[in-house]
């Protein structure tokens, strides 16, 4: 996978750019709040358009100002675990997890591995936070996406549960089933996914 | 197809009358369709499907003439009616109308109510008859339009208007209101209803309603109901 | 209840129901357009649909009378496939969709616009097109609008008078509705007792649609509970 | 414009403002009671509030006469006070006001069971009472809805017709408001020209409300921008 | 001051019963996603009402099945930064850090030892994810609560932000200037709270 990022956009009052390059199996943006990690998050998967840029994935351009190139975030394949889960409210979790399942069957073993096997028929206003964040996981994992964004998925998730799921980031990475773009604080997780950081922090 | 009688509403009752003696003589019973004039002949304009059109005023039937809309030679000016002031059954008042009468000091400070004078037929003919007899500017004052004359005899019925104009036919109908004076047929333009066939509506059953309406059995409800025959 | 009663009864209900469920598509489609970001032109869409509520209902059936009489643009196009909605119990349900429309509308909109855009576009993310994102989260998570709209549009609809009487005219078994009905019946002095009769059934019928918008709404928000 | 049209017009602006601000609060008041958990006589309110919609408004016309006319509690309570609303343009506003409910009732509970209750509650635990709740977090975060309904209940007392005529008859420079006049020129032949000049009046006023509502709701909903 | 929970409740299908006392400055539950730390906040803030038990603070009875006692929230003096941060999305941060403030010339010092005094006219909407528990934390704060309840307040905090205010917490705790229960999956924010652990983990 190759990933190449060119991008400028004002942020409120803030005038932001960032480009990088990265063929790793795990990109990490690493920064201090606020410093724009989930905005560029948003600009890959096409739900915020740069001011200017160039955004290319495995050679497919999905964004390029200069040849008016912006493709729609369904034509992406880019799967999104946000930072405030964005469940679907008037799904139960099995629907939720289900909704842009490209093998539907794959369900069961997944949700078994997030530990959420029996939550599938609750409404997501019944989860926890971190049950919230497992489910967002899978529901992004199902949808077979060529790239996967993850904006701290392991925040609000128990030591044990964490590292269950960086498990699981590890073997997607390992088996190249999906090269990930991760935003994390946690220099630990990074270490153990071994990422190739990309350090916002001016 | 039973016939379609488009009358104004206030002929409500007497259509009724009319339609049950049709059927009693073995017809198919009309079906009234009751409603303002100005709207029954806009809609016959529009191409309702009536047979007859029988109208509280001569200016709505004159709109369908002169577009061609009415069978020739089948029009004719069939019931009358007089104008009356009446007051709620409670107010034993009596009131001799004529010239100059003290319109103004029966009603006082309150309200007199007819109908719209710009627009409701009965409201023409009291607005007329009032110049006529000298006391329009006195009275109009205190006058409020309703917008026909079933509503205005309402207002007059619960006592919040303390006099109306109405025709004589809404005052028979009404248990709650007393004819405090009628007003001389001279002293307004005479009040007609004419009747004419529809084009697109005749038919030998239409034309022998007609006959009906025109007859002495018609004749007879007409008269109960308070009408006057016309010629 | 007379049999004449009963007919008139079920010909509100038919008039009612058919107006609803042909409006409520349309208002579907006009609150969505009404919801997207300013366009030119949304203005005066919107100034439009609210025409029935600001003119007299006399004068929206004077027009509709126009429009679909005789000589009217659209009459002479159903004419020409062989339909008239004049003086028909379908004329009687065109009126009271149009007078209903302006209700239906603008509590959809509003649910429209209170949900998240933020829960549309994570469906995208997903893979849904634009459509599919409109169709199974915007518009199910408006339901309870949705709903809302359709109740006032129903009862709008069962208690239409100026409009209908204006264009259909009260035809007793084919146009004749409850509304007009009791407006028939206060033409008579001394018949207020069938007026009142006939206004309790229009009630009644008001507040079964109700009853049922309720259960549904509660239904639709259940995960909220 | 002549002298009398421009007095119509101030007369319909006025009536629909003063009914707008009488049923403003009113409106809320029911739309809260509604939006609570299910309490005993929830769906009867419910139901009342929307009996000027079902009934055709010559009966919620006529109901007014009955409960302000000179026998009635209402009207002999007014007497009572010196104040007589029969016949006058308070009572216009009395009958725009009520005919204007149910539009108002609907949108308004709709956006107050649209805002999260999480975040009324996140207020309490700062301190407010169940009141400051309401009044700093609830009701501003449906002040669109409001705001939906005020334009519907005004458009609607710009455009009611049936039960002003039948409650306070047409009175020029009293009662006579827009649709009034509009009907009445209706009924002469030839005057369409006259209804036609009114009714794009009536869509003018119409016009500037909505177009002043979408910049209130654009304005309260600027932190989603 | 002195905590002492006795809670029964239903959480989904599963009954939950805690019961702990604690006079410790710092009092943290500890346990794996959806064992009921947010449910126990819940009741303790008075947000749920627990199916029987009791819930006293510094002696006074906010809860109590069998006495009948069951103070309203605004009567508990508790202040609550929410796992989802719930910040008021019409009022400006300024407004939202003022909702319930004691002393609102406060504000201002707290803004800036929080690291969002440059944030004080934005809209909640356009915060960050680690700028909105910021404001939470601001929020909760000023309203000075007899007992300062904690959901994950450094989730998606980088680790500078979150050594601040790890700092901040523990310098409220110290001056005994508020008593804090506060829920983490982090054994290390606990130690370096020195906080007395409440294992929820059955
Ligand atoms: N629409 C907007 N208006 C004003 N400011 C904005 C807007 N969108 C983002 N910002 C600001 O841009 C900056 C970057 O936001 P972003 O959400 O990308 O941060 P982040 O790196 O993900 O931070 P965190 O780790 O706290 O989630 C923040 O300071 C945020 O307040
Ligand atoms: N109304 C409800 N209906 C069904 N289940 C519920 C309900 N409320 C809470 N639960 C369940 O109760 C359990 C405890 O939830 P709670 O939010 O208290 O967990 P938590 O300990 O805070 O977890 P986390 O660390 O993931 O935030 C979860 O499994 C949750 O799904
Ligand atoms: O809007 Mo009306 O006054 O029901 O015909
Ligand atoms: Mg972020
Ligand atoms: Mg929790």
């Amino acid at each position: 996978m190759s990933l190449s990022v060119a991008v400028e956009a004002r942020l409120g009052e803030r005038a932001f750019a960032l480009a990088f390059e990265s063929d790793a199996a795990v990109t990490a943006l690493f920064g201090a709040s606020g410093c724009g990690k989930t905005s560029t998050l948003d600009m890959i998967a096409g739900l915020r358009r740069p001011d200017a840029g160039r955004i290319v994935v495995d050679g497919e351009t999905l964004f390029d100002s200069a040849a008016g190139v912006n493709l729609q975030p369904e034509a992406r394949r880019i799967g999104t675990v946000f930072q405030d889960a964005r469940l679907f409210p008037h799904l139960s979790v099995r629907r939720n997890l289900l909704y842009g399942a490209r093998v539907p069957a794959e369900m069961p073993a997944l949700a078994a591995e997030l530990g959420i096997a029996g939550l599938l028929d609750r409404w997501p206003r019944h989860l926890s936070g971190g049950e919230t964040r497992r489910v967002a996981i899978g529901r992004a994992l199902l949808s077979k996406p060529r790239l996967l964004l993850l904006d701290e998925p392991l925040a609000h998730l128990d030591r044990a549960r964490a590292d269950g799921i960086l498990e699981l980031i590890r073997g997607l990475a390992a088996a190249a089933r999906v090269p990930i773009l991760y935003v994390s604080h946690d220099l630990r997780e990074l270490t153990a996914l071994n990422a190739r950081i990309i350090d916002m922090n001016i | 197809a039973p016939l379609n009688i488009y009358a104004a509403s206030s002929l409500t009752e007497v259509v009724n009358d009319l339609a049950d003696a049709w059927a009693k003589a073995g017809h198919e019973r009309p079906v009234p369709v009751l409603g303002a004039s100005s709207a029954l002949a806009r809609q016959v304009q529009a191409g309702a499907p009536a047979n007859l059109f029988l109208s509280a005023d001569e200016q709505w039937m004159d709109v369908l003439d002169r577009a061609g809309l009415l069978v020739a030679g089948t029009r004719a000016d069939l019931l009358t009616n007089r104008l009356v002031l009446v007051v709620p059954a409670a107010d034993r008042r009596k009131v001799v109308i004529g010239n100059n009468f003290a319109f103004a000091a029966l009603v006082g400070r309150a309200r007199w109510v007819t109908g719209d004078p710009a627009s409701v037929p009965v409201g023409r003919y009291a607005r007329a008859a009032l110049s006529n007899l000298g006391v329009w500017a006195a009275a109009e004052p205190t006058l409020a339009r309703a917008e026909n004359v079933r509503s205005a005899l309402a207002f007059v019925e619960r006592g919040d208007a303390v006099a109306g104009i109405v025709y004589a036919t809404d005052a028979k109908a009404s248990a709650k209101v007393r004819v405090a004076g009628v007003f001389p047929a001279v002293s307004h333009p005479p009040i007609v209803y004419p009747v004419a066939v529809v084009k697109g509506g005749d038919s030998a059953e239409a034309r022998a309603f007609l006959a009906f309406l025109r007859g002495p059995a018609a004749r007879r409800l007409f008269v109960a109901r308070g009408f006057g025959m016309a010629r | 209840m007379s049999e004449a009663e009963t007919l008139i009864i079920l010909l509100s209900l038919k008039v009612a129901l058919v107006a609803t469920l042909f409006s409520l598509p349309l208002a579907l489609a006009l609150a969505w357009a009404l919801a997207k970001p300013a366009w030119p032109g949304r203005a005066l869409l919107d100034s439009a649909v609210h025409l029935p509520l600001v003119l007299p209902p006399v004068v929206t059936g004077y027009l509709l009378l126009i429009a679909f009489g005789r000589d009217g643009v659209l009459g002479q196009a159903l004419a020409a496939l062989g339909v008239s909605v004049l003086f028909s119990w379908q004329g009687a349900a065109i009126a009271a969709a149009l007078m209903s429309l302006p209700l239906l509308v603008r509590p959809i909109r509003q649910a429209l616009e209170a949900v998240d855009p933020r829960l549309p576009a994570a469906a995208r993310t997903l893979g849904a097109s634009r459509r599919r994102a409109f169709m199974s989260i915007t518009l199910p998570l408006a339901v309870p609008g949705v709903l809302a709209g359709a109740v006032l549009g129903f009862a709008k609809a069962l208690g239409e008078f100026g409009a209908t009487i204006t264009f259909v005219s009260s035809i007793p078994g084919e146009t004749q509705t409850l509304p007009l009905a009791i407006y028939a019946a206060l033409q008579v002095p001394g018949q207020e007792g069938v007026a009142a009769r006939l206004s309790l059934m229009a009630v009644a019928l008001a507040v079964a649609a109700l009853l049922l918008s309720e259960w549904l709404a509660r239904r639709a928000r259940r995960y909220r509970a």
